[in-house]
């Protein structure tokens, strides 16, 4: 299966080139460069070793950097340029958006909480994400209810708890479960409130 | 004293010590001071005997000059 | 022998770092620049006008910060990349310093640069496609990314070292891609803008020492 | 180090420097003489350098202090230390390149640290002309694929077994020797320093400054004329090499006396052509050898 899917990750990624050359929009040009990252991380998944699986979050996290960079530089360039950007204004007024994410997102925090660790985060966080995606849809302003700096010097805080329970690993290896669970801890709370982050941001 | 001078110092003060140094040291260590000791004495010794400029506005040169 | 003579060796876990006199000679430089980064101010730019006197550009400190300090992580990814000895770690780097190269011109308030700093960032972001595609392919036939094992091992490698200096190509903006680079360098503020030069050239040279070797 | 290394070390500087200054006063001379002039004595090089050297100075207010100062001294060390890696040490062939492509630096950062306009399109040109360092990676290449080592003494070493490289590689002497009329002054390919724009990067680097830079480009012409007859020709004495050195500049000022300057796409063009040829070849080899 390696070659095939080497193959076709390249396919895609020529044909995205392709499409990247024809597209006259910078826009689309940018969300089209997220094709190839794509076809990127395949390639480096196909190998199929636990060495790929670690290569592939940095490579993850280099190109979502390489894009909000650039997405940032379209912005500045346009305001720059005079035009001003179009607000997002279409009317959802649909029922489930107020029934259902207390009781979705309250589902979801536990559930990470039991699970732990990256993955817990990354559970929690969506569940909060969902939760603040509703309200806003709504028109509910919670970034004054809630203080974006402190949460940013929460995660901050869990995320010294991480490094202190990688510390231990090495320093006291009889006491390895404890440790264990300061980086769980720690790594849980700083996903969570890290990727918490998002659903607030302007 | 404009910032010409002060550098002009500085370089001096730096060709001096990599002089000392490259005696002390060896190996490739001594030639990194000996690159660093012709460029800096070169340029600390000839701001200090450069002519004073006549020049009335200083700093604004005529070629272009702002 | 490529690199004139290793002094040693040091090695933290999985990341090696080694000083030969190559590495040491990049490592050098690409640290002095970076201190005499933090140190100049930059220069006051001179603007040629279509009808009347020349303008003189001031830039405000606020954006100005910002550069410097990008220009910094700018400098220390391209030291860390002359020392690394890990395919994927200097692929890592090269991406880095692509970034931080958006990042110091992303700070002028021109549209021209601002335009040539968004195709220059397509550019790299393509340009990651070949680089680390070349890296997995280099594990999946060889089982390690480590440069020093490499260079024992003897394969032939050939199609994914010209995937990887296709990538490197892309990535810093030599040749073919060059174009919208050298745009980004008429933004003003001149130790800023050179240290994009340095890392892409610096970066260029241990790419062909990786090449060479491996 | 002790005395004695030291003064080795100050008789070679001033060695390299005599020589490639003289040599580019040649160049002078022989290009005047293409164009049916006089042209000046061949010291008049030399006497520019000492000339600006005690001239007076005024920096102007647009500069970037201290990376105004910085450039023309860091001229100076990339040369010293590529004249002590290459002549004295015999190191690593790639270590001298990058120290090469370092000078790409000096250039921009010269144009750019001013504030000139003038000296900001020399800059931007200079990183136009970048073209020219993809064949000498190309150079290198090949030449380690035949002799397996980079280091210039196992170069040399090789051509006393296996006779000259030049007989073996000659595209990649010729890419090299493109590189040598491209550093030389007035070259077709010389851009950066086009009349064009007044005289590019050195536009408002004057007096003291000029002089520094001066320095460092004999000492510049002098080394690269050293590195392309030990690695093509496998001769590494200095003094030996001198005949070829003056060989090389008669050949090199005929050219230039002939071309004219081409216009910046039109030099990128045919570096870009040549870097082509090289990198074929290199492939070539790769594959079939």
């Amino acid at each position: 299966m390696f070659y095939e899917t080497v193959i076709i990750s390249f396919i895609v990624g020529i044909l995205s080139l392709f499409a990247i050359g024809v597209q006259k929009n910078n826009l689309h040009a940018l969300i089209l460069t997220d094709l190839l990252e794509c076809s990127l991380l395949c390639i480096i998944a196909a190998v199929g070793t636990d060495l790929a699986e670690a290569l592939i979050l940095p490579g993850l996290v280099v190109s979502m950097a390489e894009i909000l960079a650039i997405a940032e530089v379209l912005v500045v360039r346009e305001k720059v340029r005079g035009k001003k950007l179009n607000d997002f204004k279409i009317n959802f007024d649909l029922e489930i958006l107020r029934t259902s994410p207390l009781f979705i997102s309250i589902i979801l925090v536990i559930y990470g909480a039991i699970l732990s660790g990256f993955t817990g985060g990354a559970v929690i966080a969506s569940g909060l994400l969902y939760y603040f995606f509703c309200k806003r849809v709504l028109g509910e302003n919670i970034i004054n209810r809630v203080k974006w700096v402190g949460i940013c010097g929460f995660s901050g805080i869990a995320w010294s708890l991480w490094i202190v329970g990688f510390l231990g690993f090495y320093l006291f290896p009889k006491y390895w479960l404890v440790f264990l669970l300061f980086a769980g801890l720690g790594l849980v709370i700083k996903v969570c409130s890290k990727l918490g982050l998002l659903g607030m941001a302007e | 004293m404009d910032i010409e001078k002060k550098v002009g110092i500085v370089c001096l003060i730096i060709g001096m010590l990599s002089f000392i140094l490259m005696f002390i040291t060896n190996g490739l260590i001594s030639y990194l001071f000996y690159i660093l000791f012709v460029p800096n004495i070169l340029y600390g010794v000839g701001i200090f005997i450069v002519p004073k400029t006549r020049r009335k506005k200083l700093g604004k040169i005529p070629f272009r000059g702002y | 022998m490529i690199d004139g003579g290793i002094f040693g060796i040091v090695p933290f876990g999985d990341i090696i770092f080694k000083y030969s006199m190559f590495s040491t000679i990049g490592f050098v430089i690409a640290i002095t620049f970076t201190i005499l980064v933090y140190l100049t101010k930059p220069e006051k730019q001179l603007e040629a006008q279509k009808f009347g006197e020349d303008k003189l550009i001031d830039i405000p400190l606020h954006e100005l910060k910002n550069r410097r300090y990008m220009a910094i992580v700018c400098g220390i990814a391209t030291a860390g990349a002359m020392l690394t000895q890990d395919i994927f770690d200097f692929a890592l780097f090269l991406t880095l310093v692509g970034i931080a190269n958006i990042g110091i011109v992303s700070a002028v308030k021109r549209e021209h640069v601002l335009n040539a700093s968004f195709q220059y960032g397509l550019t790299s972001i393509i340009a990651t496609l070949p680089l680390f595609g070349a890296s997995a392919l280099i594990l999946a036939k060889t089982g390690t990314l480590s440069i020093l094992e490499l260079h024992h091992l003897n394969k032939n490698l050939l199609f994914e070292k010209i995937l990887y200096g296709l990538g490197m190509a892309g990535e810093t903006g030599v040749a073919p891609y060059y174009a919208a680079k050298a745009e980004m360098f008429r933004a003003p503020g001149s130790p800023y803008i050179l240290m994009i030069h340095l890392s892409s050239l610096l970066l260029i040279v241990r790419t062909v020492e990786i090449l060479l070797t491996i | 180090m002790d005395f004695n290394e030291f003064f080795y070390l100050i008789n070679l500087t001033v060695y390299a420097f005599l020589i490639g200054s003289l040599l580019l006063g040649l160049h002078r001379k022989i290009m005047a003489k293409i164009q049916l002039r006089p042209g000046p004595p061949i010291i008049q090089y030399l006497l520019h350098t000492l000339k600006f050297y005690f001239k007076e100075i005024t920096f102007p207010i647009t500069a970037g202090n201290p990376l105004y100062i910085f450039m023309p001294i860091l001229q100076i060390i990339v040369w010293l230390s590529a004249l002590i890696l290459a002549v004295k040490l015999e190191s690593s062939l790639l270590i001298i390149i990058g120290l090469y492509v370092l000078q790409k630096i000096v250039e921009h950062g010269c144009g750019l640290s001013s504030g000139s306009p003038y000296g900001k399109l020399g800059g931007v040109r200079s990183v136009f002309s970048a073209a020219a360092e993809i064949p000498l990676f190309a150079v290198v290449s090949t030449v380690y694929i035949v002799t397996n080592s980079l280091i210039i003494s196992d170069i040399v070493s090789y051509q006393q077994i296996h006779g000259p490289l030049i007989l073996k590689l000659p595209i990649s002497a010729f890419a090299f020797f493109i590189l040598l009329v491209s550093k030389a002054p007035n070259s077709p390919f010389g851009i950066v320093k086009g009349k064009d724009i007044v005289s590019g990067y050195l536009t408002e680097h004057f007096g003291l400054l000029a002089g520094l830079i001066y320095i460092g480009d004999a000492i510049a012409y002098f080394v690269l004329l050293w590195l392309f007859i030990a690695i093509f020709l496998g001769i590494s004495n200095i003094f030996l090499a001198l005949p070829f050195m003056i060989l090389i500049t008669f050949i090199i000022s005929i050219i230039n006396g002939l071309t004219p300057l081409l216009a910046p796409h039109h030099s990128v063009m045919l570096q870009i052509t040549i870097a082509i040829v090289v990198l074929l070849d290199l492939l070539h080899r790769v594959i079939f050898l």
